[in-house]
């Protein structure tokens, strides 16, 4: 593994702090969105708890509406794009403005900026686009954000087997699901747009360099908290 | 730089403060607006309005205001008031003029980002205008918009402004945590060399935490209007009982927001007005550092208190208890500040300047405002006076008494900064003391008719035997609302003649100690060629050091200085 | 203008961590699924899972664990807001 | 006109009057403390030549006295409300002879729904009438308040009785009148452009006039 070696070397702060916090002023502005991103989010988890606490009757069953193997890859494909964010960031830490290069005696290339940046993009993309499949199948099969669409497939389901279905509920299951996941979704969006910017305009010109990357940063940050999120989503609406 | 990069879309601070000034004081004018009509229904009911002609028949017949018009007048005024008027008032407009010049900043961290917070607040005033020109309609739920009423255009009657409501209120939300994402940074990151925390003006100190409270609360606000416009427009069913959803959620988030949203809209006004006490009376402020404390703590506590405007809502009393006592000791914080304003005068030697006069104003009216809390506070007594006209009061006692006059100082004190002009004295005083007085004849009776029992919101208080006794009273502060409006014209042409005509304004016109004094009127962009050193404290006023003059700026070098080093003392210092 | 020296720390192994979260997950919808415990042991179990999993990202990911405490606080202070809200609300159901 | 509180007329206004009028006291001293300090700083300390400021940085002293003084007053304020608050509306304070009625609001209007002779809810002979409430004096009585649409709010001023109603929720609210004769209910919660108009008449009757209401209402056979 390539790593061995760097797991071992310094790692710098990508550009000279600012006075007062310690710390350079985009990745503080980050950092302090991020603290407003949790209170829109824990407004919209929030409610769903509390709703889901307060239900009259049973809830849907986990797996039962949801393709939970579906989105258990995708989950997967974002835990990697932010691994691979996270790659990038080290890669130009150490410089590595390059896309691969050989290794001296290693079968494996070596990534840099450029190559790690773009596999985080496709994971999002992919990711979105996942997403966007899993909204067309279950608007389909007539799972929507008022409940299940009358006439449809898991209406039918739901009237054979409520408690399953969660028959009762399936207003709030749907308003809570499409809300959450779609605002989530949209975070996401909005990352690979703006990576996307940051790759065209700063990456693919080198513009950054091991004495200042704080573009990678920042939205390496913002990267990583919406799949922060992403992991607590994926398990309070899918398995529970 | 062309007219367009220097007064359009500008990234200075200073003229980013300045559209701000503009376009807020056109809400409160549009504000103000809506509530002489509120006036006029409830002081004349039935009785067709002057001028009421010009407007559709779909509001008014035959120039008598109609039931589902007034509402969408309450809902407007109260809207318009808090988030498009006070709001962007203080935070818009100070928190952006005033923090690069009073920490001694170039600009502020962000500016870029800076201008699209202006930018996207203005466009969430127009849409939220916009409901009035829309077919059936203004929103019709009241500020708070409590669903399911908001939620169910088939209950409300309004389809399509309930919608842009939400809509405004979620670009709104966007705009200012741009705008505190961009404050907080700057002051943590970029104070002058010396500008220790403690060092730093309560204006600031206020605008920094009133930016991290707007940060933690709009969020929130966000969310439940987006998922009350989804409500609205998708088909969910989060605030809608029939479903599964629960009616209160939607109190809970608006008021885990709501509250403190109200002390984003005072924390400013007292940090401006302690700046301001502290220069009229030619004296340190008295107890910095407590001053300072108290507005972290009332900031704190603000958080824990929302459920005290739901004490009758049905909500487990249990938490009722305890929502009580954390509302009460809010009182506290709130009593070092009013007494150490008191404090500060205390042995002074007053300078009665516009300012000043609008300060004391503010401690005294707020005073007021903030016991008539207490009053609602303990739950007993709410019970009768909940959703009543003595809430009425205790809003514009607190929201007017005290934000606006507090905004009537900031105006006239920071206008030679701005514009380098003078406001008219004459005028200015004028305009105060009619003001106070025909502003207490409109709020004060509006306390007794609340006990008397009178409701909120509604139309035509005269239906009710328990109500008529006192229309006489209602009639009455009518009138004196109309006076009100009308004094509040002496201060619009004094703002808007002195913009040309004002006498041009010397270098430190009030004598006072803060960085911004520095520097010429109005400040050049990007406010000093090199970085400033800061040498003392804000409020060195009468300090034996300052020889003959009775204060000494924070950039004023003594030969017994030394240069601050550099970097300033971290957080906690 | 001086700056106060940059923290400097060693790497952590990303691989390892990714491994870490992949694993976890995998965890996860098992538990969901196929093992057979009671229903609040499951709740309960995996709800820590998610937490540690969120707690890996932000502490190696977003480097938290390399951050001055001034620079964490940020990212703590909403916690307990949103625990309050939360909470309340639905003690407030709880008659 | 009026310059208090309604007259009373529930056993709630007695505690809730005297509280207000305790906080009245506390913060009128407060508030003569502060105006007259105002007046005086701002007649003593006015602006003369020659005069100069006293310099001072505060005095601890002083603003422990002005935080504890509030502290103790706001804590001992907040455990006599606590009293009568939990008196008023908490469930568990409800008499066990409470006469039980349902106040149903709906877009605008309430419907009360009386127990009947049988004086039990649920039972067949209930009758329901739109916008009259009859109850007994001196009889507490409790009403189960639901809503059909938004929410509303019962608010009948001289009982110092407030409660909202609202969509989902089933909300008792208990008082015990002492005055006979005729109230009005308002609804204090915006709930449409018909708010202000939804109002309805309350009825306090001697035991035996209500009976013979009931009996009356029960030959109408109004529902
Ligand atoms: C700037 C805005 C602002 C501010 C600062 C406050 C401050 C306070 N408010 Fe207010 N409030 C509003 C704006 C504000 N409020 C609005 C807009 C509403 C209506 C919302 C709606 O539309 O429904 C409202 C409603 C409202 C309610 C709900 C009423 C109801 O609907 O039934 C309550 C109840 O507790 C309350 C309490 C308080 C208290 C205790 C304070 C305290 O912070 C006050 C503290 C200050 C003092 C106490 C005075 C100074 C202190 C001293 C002089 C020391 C000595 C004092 C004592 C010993 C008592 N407010
Ligand atoms: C800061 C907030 C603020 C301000 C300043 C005001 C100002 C006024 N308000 Fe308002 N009011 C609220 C906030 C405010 N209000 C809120 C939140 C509600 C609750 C809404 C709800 O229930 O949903 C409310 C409700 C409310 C009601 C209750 C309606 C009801 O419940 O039925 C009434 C009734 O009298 C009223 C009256 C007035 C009057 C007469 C003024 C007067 O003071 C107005 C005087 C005029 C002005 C202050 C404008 C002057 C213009 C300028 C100075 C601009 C100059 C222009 C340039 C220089 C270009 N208001
Ligand atoms: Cu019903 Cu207001
Ligand atoms: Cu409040």
């Amino acid at each position: 593994m390539t790593h061995a070696t760097q797991t071992l070397d310094q790692m710098r702060p990508p550009f000279p702090a600012e006075v007062g916090s310690g710390v350079y002023s985009n990745k503080l502005g980050m950092w302090v969105f991020l603290a407003s991103d949790v209170m829109f989010f824990t407004a919209l988890i929030g409610s769903y708890i509390i709703l889901r606490f307060g239900m009259p009757s049973a809830w849907a069953r986990p797996g039962a509406v949801l393709n939970v193997p579906l989105t258990g890859v995708n989950t997967f494909l974002l835990i990697c794009s932010s691994v691979a964010m996270v790659k990038a960031y080290a890669a130009i830490a150490d410089g590595k403005k390059y896309f691969l290069r050989k290794v001296p005696g290693k079968t494996l290339q070596d990534g840099g900026l450029k190559f790690w940046l773009l596999v985080t993009i496709i994971c999002g993309a992919g990711f979105v686009g996942v997403q966007l499949v899993e909204y067309i199948k279950l608007v389909g099969e007539g799972f929507t954000p008022a409940g299940y669409r009358e006439g449809s497939l898991l209406a039918e389901h739901a009237l054979a087997d409520p408690a399953k279905y969660g028959a009762g509920v399936a207003g709030m299951y749907g308003s809570t699901f499409f809300t959450m996941t779609g605002f989530h979704g949209f975070h996401v969006t909005c990352g690979v747009i703006s990576m996307l910017y940051l790759y065209f305009t700063k990456v693919l010109p080198e513009k950054y360099s091991a004495q200042d990357y704080r573009g990678i940063e920042v939205i390496g940050l913002y990267w990583h908290f919406v799949d922060l999120v992403w992991i607590i989503l994926f398990t309070i609406v899918y398995l529970i | 730089m062309s007219f367009w990069r220097k007064y359009i879309f500008s990234t200075d601070h200073k003229i980013i403060g300045i559209q701000f000034l503009f376009v807020s004081l056109f809400f409160l004018l549009v504000g103000g607006l809506l509530a002489m009509q509120i006036r006029w229904q409830l002081g004349f009911p039935g009785k067709p309005m002057p001028g009421g002609g010009i407007l559709p028949e779909s509001m008014v017949s035959g120039g008598v205001i109609l039931p589902e018009y007034y509402i969408q007048l309450v809902t407007m005024h109260g809207t318009f008031m808090v988030f498009f008027a006070i709001m962007p008032l203080l935070v818009g407009v100070y928190a952006n003029f005033l923090i690069p010049l009073k920490v001694g900043a170039h600009d502020m961290a962000f500016p870029r980002i800076n201008m699209w917070s202006f930018w996207l607040a203005l466009l969430a005033g127009l849409i939220m205008l916009a409901g009035f020109f829309v077919p059936d309609g203004a929103p019709r739920a009241g500020w708070t918009m409590y669903a399911p009423l908001s939620a169910r255009p088939d209950l409300s009657g309004a389809t399509i402004s309930q919608k842009l409501w939400s809509i405004s209120i979620v670009v709104l939300g966007l705009s200012s945590v741009m705008g505190s994402v961009n404050y907080i940074t700057t002051i943590i990151n970029h104070r002058a060399p010396g500008m220790y925390w403690f060092r730093m003006p309560l204006s600031v100190w206020a605008l920094f935490i009133t930016a991290i409270l707007a940060v933690l609360a709009l969020p929130v606000l966000q969310g439940a209007a987006i998922m009350l416009l989804f409500d609205q427009s998708i088909g969910t069913h989060f605030f809608d009982p029939v479903a599964g959803g629960q009616a209160l959620l939607w109190q809970h988030l608006f008021w885990f927001f709501g509250h403190p949203e109200v002390y984003i809209l005072i924390l400013p006004a007292m940090g401006m007005v302690s700046d301001i006490i502290a220069n009229g009376s030619r004296k340190p402020i008295f107890g910095y550092h407590s001053m300072v404390f108290a507005i972290i703590g009332i900031a704190f506590l603000g958080w824990l208190v929302w459920g005290h405007h739901m004490f009758m809502s049905g909500m487990n009393p249990t938490l009722g208890s305890t929502f009580m006592v954390s509302t009460l000791l809010i009182a506290v914080p709130s009593a070092v500040k009013v007494f150490n304003w008191m404090g500060t005068m205390w042995r002074g030697n007053l300078r009665f300047h516009v300012p000043m006069l609008n300060a004391i104003g503010f401690v005294s009216m707020f005073t007021i405002g903030g016991l008539s809390g207490i009053f609602m506070a303990a739950t007993p007594v709410d019970i009768p006076l909940h959703d009543t006209q003595f809430i009425v009061a205790h809003i514009h006692y607190v929201l007017f008494g005290g934000s606006l006059f507090a905004l009537f100082a900031a105006i006239t004190y920071w206008y030679p900064k701005m514009f380098g002009r003078m406001m008219n004295e004459g005028i200015g005083k004028a305009h105060f003391f009619l003001t106070f007085i025909f502003y207490n004849m409109t709020f004060f009776p509006m306390h007794i008719i609340g006990m008397g029992g009178q409701m909120r919101r509604i139309y035509d208080p005269t239906i009710y035997d328990f109500l008529k006794p006192q229309q006489p009273l209602n009639v009455f502060i009518s009138y004196s609302a109309f006076a009100l409006f009308a004094v509040q014209i002496l201060f619009a042409f004094n703002f808007l003649w002195s913009l040309k005509f004002g006498k041009k304004a010397p270098q430190n016109p009030w004598d006072d100690n803060g960085m911004e004094w520095s520097l010429p009127n109005p400040a050049p962009h990007g406010n000093w060629d090199r970085t400033p050193n800061v040498y003392r404290g804000p409020y060195e006023f009468s300090a034996p050091e300052a020889g003959d003059k009775d204060y000494l700026p924070q950039y004023v070098k003594l030969p017994t200085d030394r240069d601050p080093v550099p970097a300033p003392a971290p957080a906690g210092h | 203008m001086t700056t106060p020296q940059p923290t400097t720390h060693v790497r952590p192994n990303y691989l390892l961590i990714w491994l870490y979260l992949f694993v976890m997950t995998i965890a996860e919808v098992l538990l969901a699924f196929e093992l057979p415990v009671t229903q609040n042991l499951k709740l309960i179990l995996l709800l820590i899972l998610a937490v540690w999993k969120a707690m890996l990202v932000a502490l190696f990911f977003m480097h938290l664990k390399f951050e001055r405490w001034r620079l964490r606080l940020i990212f703590i202070v909403p916690l307990p807001l949103a625990a309050i809200l939360v909470t309340t609300v639905i003690m407030e159901k709880v008659f | 006109m009026r310059w208090w509180l309604p007259d009373a007329g529930s056993t709630f206004a007695g505690p809730i009057d005297t509280l207000f009028l305790a906080i009245l006291i506390i913060t009128g001293i407060t508030f003569v403390i502060v105006e007259v300090g105002l007046i005086t700083f701002v007649i003593r300390y006015r602006g003369r030549p020659g005069r100069k400021a006293f310099y001072t940085h505060g005095s601890t002293r002083a603003e422990v006295i002005w935080t504890a003084i509030p502290a103790v007053t706001m804590v001992a304020l907040g455990l006599i409300s606590n009293h009568y608050w939990v008196l008023i509306k908490n469930k568990k304070s409800i008499p066990p002879n409470a006469y039980h009625l349902g106040v149903h609001a709906k877009q605008f209007e309430w419907q009360v729904t009386y127990p009947g002779k049988d004086e039990k809810l649920g039972t067949d002979d209930d009758f329901t009438v739109r916008n009259q409430l009859h109850v007994i004096v001196n009889q507490p009585t409790a009403v189960e308040l639901t809503s059909e649409d938004v929410i509303h709010s019962f608010f009948v001023p001289e009982w110092r009785l407030k409660q909202d109603a609202v969509p989902g929720m089933h909300i008792m609210a208990w008082f015990q009148p002492t005055k006979t004769g005729e109230y009005e209910i308002g609804c204090a919660e915006l709930c449409g452009m018909g708010h202000y108009k939804m109002r309805a008449r309350v009825f306090v009757h001697t035991p035996d006039e209500y009976k013979a209401w009931v009996a009356q209402q029960a030959a109408g056979g109004s529902e």
